[in-house]
């Protein structure tokens, strides 16, 4: 879905969450659309921004699109490989990383989010992927950054499980918790950017073609209006989606 | 003149040594380096009642849960990557037939290094805060404690020795000592932290033929190696064959369709056949 | 495009960047892979005040030692082998110039492996019983503490995180990610669990030119890395050179006969030349 | 010093050193001496003895004589090289090493040992090597043989430095310690064998050509006389003093 016929939200959502990485980021990426926003990231604005992958990897530079963190395609380009205890150890756990650009089921008003499982209309859970290395980035990165698409039974005032820590949980902040780090500082969608910080969360921007009320409408956790207004976000440039459509993801896999 | 061991048993072998009702970790991930020709064998075998401990869970385990041989997981998280879900796993999570002890993929790979070194306990970070704890916490398999240093808080989590496990190697020469090319997650600790490591090989060769420096799982650590070529399949082994993505979407197909189109790939592919050659030959069909 | 950090510095350089009363981890292991081109760099540039970290003390802590760098020692044994002790150490022990902090070497590994994971405290059962337990619980760097699963003995260690670690390798490529070839020992830890990581490497290559697989220590945890072809001299290098027994013999009778003579060998061989070649073609002549 | 001028005293201790492994021993050697016994021992009657070295070595068959563990020729043979933590961690500490075999300055009536300092005449204190994995192996491997020359000043009621406990310390049992394992099991000098047990020390065996009473004398702590009496040493036989001369130490470093 876009509001924009010129590209899909999908190729939206690649090119906003590429813009939260920044130069010089060492990053964990997860699975899918974080990948692509990471990848469209060091092949534009953040060629310093470094790469890490909770399997094992070091600074991989792909360059062609793949099926995952466990796609060997995912890995080409690496400089080192090694263990889980060395990049959820050393690197995350360690405070080496700046950055974590992860997925989400669902996501709450202090960027709490679920990677586990969600509640069905009749009660009943569905089950998911779990948490992986996703709890151990959300709770030791610098910053996390979601990535997902927007659906308003995403954002929810209680999660129906905390796969990971966002800002605070329960009331207590994440240094009350013993954590380090900032916790989540933006959800990326296909329609807007949700900025959060220690007083919660922000309509930051809207895509082009999005309206604020129509977001807001639609997320329905609170969301203050940043001090300015709410911005329009940048629409993808020709190269931008150049590097999208013929490199990282031709078939359209994840940003169709 | 000292004598080398000579580790080297059949498939069948390997699978028969484990008891039903034993603690078996995997160490495949998601749609890579996953002992699949092993979990064949096991379903094969009828071993029921096992305990199955895999920091990033893959087709492995999935295929042992649909094939009934698993009451409990212990793991960080499961998929088949951009293929789908751990199905079966999900399922038996849903139904309440799979008994699940749930971390994150650090906390999990630290109980394991634990178990390896024997260290009385390991401490993290990672998880307070979260909803994985309540439940580990209740089954006293977390503890919530402050650093005697500082006074921070923090978790501590005792070791895991799992009584096997069975790990997918590139080459492994007759003793066991075994080379692992690529990423490595959380094999070695998977591989230390058991009391009888198992190994299934791409490759065999005679002791001395691999480089010391090379060797990732010492064969001080195993017990028995066996030889399956393309043993990992339909997943990825890194540098020696891709992933089969039509067999996998095919698999995600019957798995993801219910319990009784997941068995019929079962009779199919595992208990349809008696070995992992003619399963390979079935499939490439 | 993205881009490569090239890490690559003079040895002069590399050195430089080290501020008196640092806390420096080197990661030699007797007569094997010292950084001994680094030590006599770091003698020649006068610096003070250190605090050094070693597991198994060798001739590049026994220099530092010697040419009056160092205030501190932590460590878990130092010797030359069969050439003999650590003189300059052991002299500097006994007349209480150093200050030190004494380990097992288990125990003094696993506080630079908590150092590098960010691990809240580390656990062992080394040392309990022992004297080496007494001054470290005085100094509050080790409590003893029980297990909170089972009750058991045992002590909890801090996380320990050197300023620097300079290591000695075998080849880096220009953003540093680097291979150690032969044991590791202590390696890997004592990298992962330094703030700065700085390489001494015998040879260097472009970026994409080594195996991911067989690199030692990642890129992504190393600051700079410097080109010293036999650096390691007269230590050896494993698979490169053997050690210079003739000029370790040389080096322990000046060693223990005494401060003196000692003060003389760093005169000739240290102070009186200003590279690191010059010094090697001296001990060749 | 030998009592017999068939063999030196240094050929004597690495022969009766290595009746210490049994076949089948995984075991963690020091430098010296220990590393001649445990050699000889695979070259004999324990050819499925394997050898680790706390440097980071699996299983090393070296066939020329070496300066020590880190000279890489007692690597050689090796079939995997790995980490001081997957040697003094995963196998000593972990609990699958049956036997360290190690050297000693000072020996007290428990089998407790000192490789730290002594004390001079002047009461000043020298310093030697320290512990590194002396410490690790002697609080968690199966059982400890220790191999050293025969001193009197070796033998004390208090060590100057406690560097590793042996069956008890202070009158505390390892249990009640916290230590696995047995501890020390036997002290093998060049004039004879010392066994330990839960009750202490006792004179096992004089090597050919001494005298019980001698031994005694020059071993100031309590040693009792086993049942059966004390016996005497094997005498090396031609093959061991073979291998010692010919292959493990033709320049006579450790043995002459």
């Amino acid at each position: 879905m876009s509001a924009d016929e010129r590209w899909t939200g999908g190729e939206m959502l690649a090119v906003a969450g590429s813009l939260q990485v920044q130069d010089g980021d060492v990053a964990v990426v997860g699975l899918g659309l974080p990948q692509m926003a990471a990848l469209l990231a060091q092949r534009t604005h953040a060629p310093s921004a470094r790469l890490l992958l909770e399997i094992g990897v070091f600074e991989p530079m792909p360059t062609e699109p793949s099926a995952g963190i466990a796609d060997p395609r995912m890995w080409r380009g690496a400089t080192a490989f090694g263990t889980t205890l060395e990049v959820l150890g050393v690197m995350v756990h360690g405070g080496r990383v700046s950055l974590g650009l992860l997925g989400a089921l669902q996501v709450d008003p202090w960027g709490s989010f679920n990677t586990t499982e969600v509640e069905e209309a009749d009660g009943s859970r569905r089950r998911f992927r779990g948490s992986g290395g996703g709890n151990d980035i959300s709770s030791n990165a610098g910053r996390i950054v979601i990535v997902m698409t927007h659906q308003a039974r995403k954002f929810a005032e209680t999660l129906t499980f905390l796969t990971s820590p966002g800002r605070q949980v329960g009331g207590r902040s994440r240094a009350d918790l013993g954590l380090p780090g900032e916790g989540t500082c933006a959800v990326v969608t296909d329609r807007a950017v949700i900025a959060f910080g220690p007083d919660g969360a922000a309509l930051e921007s809207v895509h082009p073609g999005e309206h604020p009320d129509a977001v807001l409408a639609d997320t329905p956790i609170p969301l203050a209006v940043p001090h300015g207004g709410t911005k329009e976000t940048p629409a993808p440039t020709a190269r931008q989606l150049a590097f999208i459509r013929n490199e990282l993801d031709p078939k359209g896999w994840y940003t169709s | 003149m000292s004598t080398r061991p000579d580790r080297v048993v059949s498939l069948h072998e390997l699978a028969a040594g484990i008891p039903d009702g034993s603690h078996v970790a995997l160490a495949g991930f998601a749609i890579t380096r996953n002992a699949v020709a092993f979990a064949h064998e096991l379903i094969r075998a009828g071993t029921v009642g096992l305990s199955v401990t895999q920091v990033f869970g893959g087709i492995e385990t999935d295929l042992l849960v649909a094939g009934g041989a698993v009451d409990r997981l212990t793991y960080a998280s499961g998929s088949l990557d951009r293929f789908g879900l751990l199905h079966a796993v999900n399922r038996a999570l849903q139904t309440g037939r799979l008994e699940l002890s749930e971390y994150s993929g650090l906390a999990l790979a630290l109980r394991l290094h634990a178990g390896g070194l024997g260290l009385p306990f390991v401490t993290t970070r990672s998880m307070l805060g979260s909803d994985l704890l309540a439940p580990l916490v209740a089954a006293g398999q977390v503890k919530q404690i402050e650093s005697p240093f500082d006074g921070a808080p923090c978790l501590a989590l005792p070791p895991l020795r799992p009584d096997f496990s069975v790990i997918h190697v590139d080459v492994a020469d007759r003793a066991g000592n075994a080379v692992v090319d690529g990423p490595l997650w959380s094999i070695p600790e998977t591989a230390r932290a058991s009391k009888v490591v198992l190994l299934v090989s791409e490759e065999i060769v005679d002791v001395g033929e691999l480089d010391p420096s090379r060797v990732t799982i010492p064969g001080s650590l195993v017990h028995a190696v066996t030889h399956v070529p393309r043993g990992g399949h339909p997943t990825a082994v890194y540098g020696r064959y891709d992933y089969d993505a039509g067999h996998l979407r095919s698999y995600v197909a019957a798995a993801s369709a219910g319990a009784e189109e997941h068995d019929a790939y079962l009779d199919r592919f595992v208990r349809g056949v008696s070995t992992f050659d003619e399963y390979l030959a079935l499939a490439a069909a």
